[in-house]
């Protein structure tokens, strides 16, 4: 009994449908009270119940790379950001506007219906799929041994697909990008005054700061375990960043900053780090006669690991940026000095 | 002598990896150094796609498999003269709204906007270059989500969340619904290859399903009637010169993303001629609606905004040309010259109006009088670049719109050709329009009072691409493939 | 076959919510629940492998989907605060008086 | 033999983390307060999930497999400790009363 999957394949079909179909429904329903929500802050924490059922669905389903990311990144990071910003908007804002009966019987229906018609359209199309022709699973097994790293995922994301994986990661820095762009600027602002986003500081709590002091080291080594796992078992870069953003903001919510504030010129060249050593790696290989984004079979293992290090790194850095969101405007539009 | 094998790959590569790793500097330090950087990684860009496009000529399409692994398994960009075309002339753009941007942002807003403006217009560059190149249906998705993030943050400049936050999530409904039209593929035909699946595609209903979900997905992210609503209000709102770059640039994301998987893969699953039926009526609609709003908007970037519904519309209308055997050759240049030549006119105008706005510190029409005194170069450019838009000779939208009604008259449907003619006249109304508010001298104003300054490198970079835009009529449909 | 269908229900409420919900902060939960619909159909639509495993293809597929969708809900609610603090409003109807 | 005797063991120990479960769930539905609730809650579920893991712990390969057994178990019972705390923290400056029993109420 070494992983919960292996474990579940002792059980009998029946029993293996009846908990697949409880979990389904469970899952459902969680995202339906979710969905229908009135209190932002209910829907948020069903969101995040809903993630974690849905990291066991991902299991279920063979996909233990992906229940990881969602277990980390999904449902704990996403509900992090959710609770942030939460934090940030005023009482009458975390509830959805009142609206008369007869209003919201008509958005029902008008959004319902077609929705639903959607729904039912896709589950049909997608039951009745039949394939014509099979999928690249047993060319990945193939030719694996060329990469260096036994998990079949991350052979796809970091060298037989590595495009995707080097766009992916220029996405969360443009996310961070974007939302600093947001910062107002200068004296020429309009519009009404911007108060600094408050930090939520709530007293110190003693037990929870035990807490989270013996927490943190643990979970950094969890980060580090999770990227250095990943060329041969579920893990990698973005899992393990997660963990490490989520550490920071559990410490954040303890009353404790540990990180340099996220505007600092050395956090912002940790962010670009993972985008810039992957184009220069790609570039590299270009440089060397080869094709862009190449990994020689001799190499493949060393340059796969070490990139998946300076990404973990720098990817956490940019879900840390993105927690704790917007930097203040700059000091001559502030009040305060 | 052959350059393909040598210069190829490097200009292609470097398409991308400059932008990315200038606007990641950019992100880390700014000022001068960094406006030098932005500039001239958008003139190589430029030269890159001009390297591209040698190649091509040269020595035909070009596949160059990315980290050296062939599809199914690996991803290939494939560089053809639309890709290469496209890179060329994007960086282009990009340069001249560059230039505009690094004064009149400041003008605009103080110091600081252009700052933040420069690493979002660079990923940007590179997310759509990666975009022209891209081969893989899954891979058009990573960077169509990678361009629509930056141009929703370049929205968020201006400071209306708002429109940027409506933007945002129609983007990733779009995205959704493309995402899982690239599952189904997948599932059905092993490969997410566009070469591949072009081959292996059968007529039924999943292959028909998802491209319908797919064509709904980048009809969304590219504001292609009827889900342009968010279009308006983003770029209306939107920074002058983010708005020169999203509606001369990004919003042909969306369409050129259609028009690859419409050439590829949608013969294959035999609905074609009835879907395209259906997207030029959509098309039709968004030109008479796109006009028509345009015509009523009493601000020039609104007024352009809506404008840019309407010629996304011509877009629309070319696809039933193209699907016609009769009208493919011609149907297939003309709406690469449109949108070759819109994205140069209507960046242009977005510019005038920026310098405007820069100098004026507004755009509403009626308060535009005697713009064209004060800054007869500004006023030159917009007539010029409306030029483009209503497709007079000899400017690239004319040649365009030619082209466009000898496909629809070879194909033999006529009714395209008058809607192409109306839209045409419609467009003449409000660039009419915003031209002749700037002609108009104000009422019993002194006409010795001081013109506010406009510094020269915003007028010519708007006249540039103007020029540019007008230099395409000259270019013969041969060129584009 | 049961996480396809459940796939397809979370895609329906998903959209049900991003249209329905008008606090901006309750759409983009939506969104994500949506979101997470399509990542279940992707890899359940692809046919098991002969030896019982799933294609790995769709697992780095829906991690690429994942990721991407951290980032623009990240960028999502960045937005949302902004326009709690510009406009004090937390939804986009035009309507809606700002305060 | 020891086989045999190994997991009855463990049956027996997973029904009486099942046990305690049920009780803890059972008490976070019937109880009248959120202090009751807690203790309902964390009592309960520690003692269940420290049973539960008994159970596998005596199923474990090797040393390594034990140690992880414990560490989950170790990390649930400080997180649910550190969080009743805080939400009885919480509700206690929120001014939440403790309920009583009605002939006790002043």
């Amino acid at each position: 009994m070494s992983t919960l999957a292996m474990s579940t394949l002792a059980m009998s079909p029946l029993a293996t449908t009846a908990f697949d179909g409880m979990l389904a429904v469970l899952i459902a329903w969680t995202a339906w009270q979710s969905v229908t929500s009135r209190e932002v802050f209910r829907a948020v924490m069903l969101f995040v119940v809903f993630g974690l059922l849905l990291a066991l669905a991902w299991l279920r389903l063979g996909a233990p790379d992906v229940a990881l990311a969602e277990a980390a990144v999904g449902a704990g990071l996403t509900g992090v950001l959710f609770l942030e910003s939460l934090g940030h908007l005023r009482r009458n804002k975390t509830v959805e506007p009142p609206e008369t009966v007869a209003q919201s019987r008509l958005r029902r229906w008008a959004v319902g219906l077609p929705v639903v018609v959607a729904g039912g359209l896709l589950a049909m199309v997608a039951l009745r799929l039949e394939p014509r022709v099979p999928g690249i699973a047993g060319l990945v097994v193939r030719h694996q041994g060329e990469t260096g790293v036994s998990n079949p995922v991350t052979a796809v994301l970091l060298d037989f697909r590595s495009t995707d994986t080097l766009l992916e990661v220029v996405v969360l820095l443009l996310a961070v990008i974007a939302t600093y762009g947001l910062v107002p600027h200068g004296p020429a602002h309009h519009g009404p005054r911007v108060r600094p986003p408050a930090t939520p500081r709530p007293p110190r709590q003693p037990v929870l700061v035990w807490f989270v002091r013996r927490l943190a080291p643990l979970a950094l080594l969890v980060g580090v375990y999770l990227w250095w796992v990943g060329s041969s078992a579920p893990g990698g870069a973005f899992q393990a960043a997660a963990v490490v953003a989520a550490v920071f903001a559990l410490l954040r919510v303890s009353g404790m900053e540990a990180a340099p504030p996220p505007n600092a010129r050395p956090m912002r060249l940790l962010m670009v780090a993972g985008s810039v050593a992957f184009v220069s790696q790609g570039l590299a290989m270009l440089a060397a006669g080869r094709v862009f984004l190449d990994l020689p079979e001799t190499v493949a293992y060393g340059l796969i690991v070490s990139l998946e290090g300076v990404l973990a790194a720098s990817l956490a850095a940019c879900l840390i940026a993105l927690v704790a969101g917007a930097p203040r405007p700059p000091r001559q539009s502030g009040e305060r000095p | 002598m052959s350059l393909a094998p040598l210069l190829i790959p490097w200009a292609a590569a470097l398409a991308l990896a400059l932008p990315l790793l200038a606007g990641a500097a950019c992100f880390v330090v700014g000022g001068r150094a960094a406006a030098t950087l932005a500039l001239g990684v958008a003139v190589l860009s430029s030269a890159a796609g001009i390297v591209l496009t040698a190649g091509v000529e040269a020595d035909g399409v070009q596949r160059l498999a990315l980290a050296g692994w062939a599809p199914p398994l690996g991803i290939v960009w494939r560089i053809d003269g639309l890709a290469a075309l496209a890179v060329a002339l994007t960086g282009l753009i990009f340069a001249a709204v560059l230039v505009h941007a690094e004064k009149s942002l400041d003008l605009l807003r103080g110091e600081g906007l252009s700052e933040a403006f420069r690493p979002l217009a660079l990923v940007l560059l590179g997310g759509l270059n990666a975009l022209y190149m891209a081969n893989d249906v899954f891979n058009l998705y990573v960077t169509l989500e990678l361009v629509t993030l930056a141009a929703v943050g370049m929205v968020a400049l201006a400071g209306d969340p708002a429109a940027a936050l409506r933007y945002l999530l129609v983007g990733v409904l779009g995205a959704l619904a493309y995402m899982l039209g690239c599952g189904l593929l997948y599932a059905a035909f092993g490969t997410l290859d566009l070469d591949l699946l072009a081959g292996r595609v059968e007529p039924g209903g999943t292959a028909s399903a998802a491209l319908a979900l797919m064509i709904v997905g980048v009809m969304a992210k590219g504001a292609l009637f009827p889900l342009h609503g968010w279009l308006p209000p983003a770029h209306g709102s939107a920074v002058a010169p983010a708005s020169a770059l999203l509606s001369g640039v990004v919003a042909k994301g969306g369409f050129y993303v259609l028009l690859r998987l419409w050439l590829d893969v949608y013969p294959a699953t035999g609905a074609a001629p009835a879907a395209a039926q259906i997207l030029g009526v959509l098309g039709t609609l968004a030109v008479l609606w796109g006009s028509l709003q345009a015509i009523r908007q009493t601000r020039l970037k609104v007024l352009l905004a809506y404008s840019t519904v309407a010629q996304l519309g011509y877009l629309m209308v070319s696809l039933p040309l193209i699907a016609s055997a009769a009208g493919h050759a011609s149907g297939l240049a003309g709406a690469l010259h449109l949108m070759a030549s819109h994205a140069c006119a209507k960046a242009a105008m977005f510019l005038t109006a920026g310098s405007l706005i820069a100098t004026r510190g507004h755009d509403r029409l009626a308060d535009l009088k005697g713009a064209a005194h004060d800054h007869p170069m500004t006023a030159f450019t917009l007539g010029l670049a409306g030029m483009t838009l209503m497709g007079l000779p000899p400017s690239g939208g004319f040649i365009a719109k030619w082209l466009l009604l000898d496909a629809s008259l070879r194909s033999g449907q006529w009714w395209w050709a008058a809607v192409i003619l109306g839209g045409s006249l419609l467009a003449g109304v409000y660039v009419f329009l915003a031209v002749s508010w700037s002609m108009s001298r104000p009422p019993g104003e002194p006409s010795d009072a001081q013109p506010p300054p406009l510094p020269r490198r915003l007028e010519f970079a708007a006249l540039a691409l103007a020029l540019v835009a007008m230099a395409l009529g000259f270019v013969s449909a041969e060129h584009i493939p | 076959m049961m996480f396809i269908l459940l796939g397809a229900v979370l895609f329906a409420l998903g959209l049900y919510g991003a249209f329905a919900r008008r606090n901006v902060v309750l759409k983009l939960v939506a969104v994500n629940i949506a979101s997470s619909g399509v990542f279940l159909v992707v890899v359940s639509v692809a046919p098991p492998l002969p030896d019982g495993g799933t294609d790995p293809l769709p697992q780095a597929l829906v991690l690429t989907g994942i990721v991407i969708s951290v980032a623009v809900t990240a960028f999502g609610l960045a937005l949302a605060r902004r326009l709690g603090a510009d406009e004090g409003r937390a939804t986009l109807d035009d309507e809606e008086e700002t305060s | 033999m020891i086989d045999l005797l190994r997991d009855g063991l463990t049956i027996v120990l997973l029904l009486g983390g099942a046990f305690f479960f049920a009780a803890g769930t059972i008490g976070l539905l019937r109880f009248p307060d959120v202090y009751s609730r807690l203790h309902a809650l964390t009592k309960a579920d520690n003692v269940g999930l420290g049973l539960t893991v008994l159970a596998f712990l005596i199923q474990a390969d090797s040393v390594m497999q034990g140690l992880k057994l414990v560490l989950v178990w170790a990390l649930a019972v400080t997180a649910s400790a550190t969080i009743a705390n805080l939400f009885a923290n919480l509700a206690h400056r929120q001014g939440v009363r403790e309920w009583r029993k009605p002939e006790d109420r002043p």
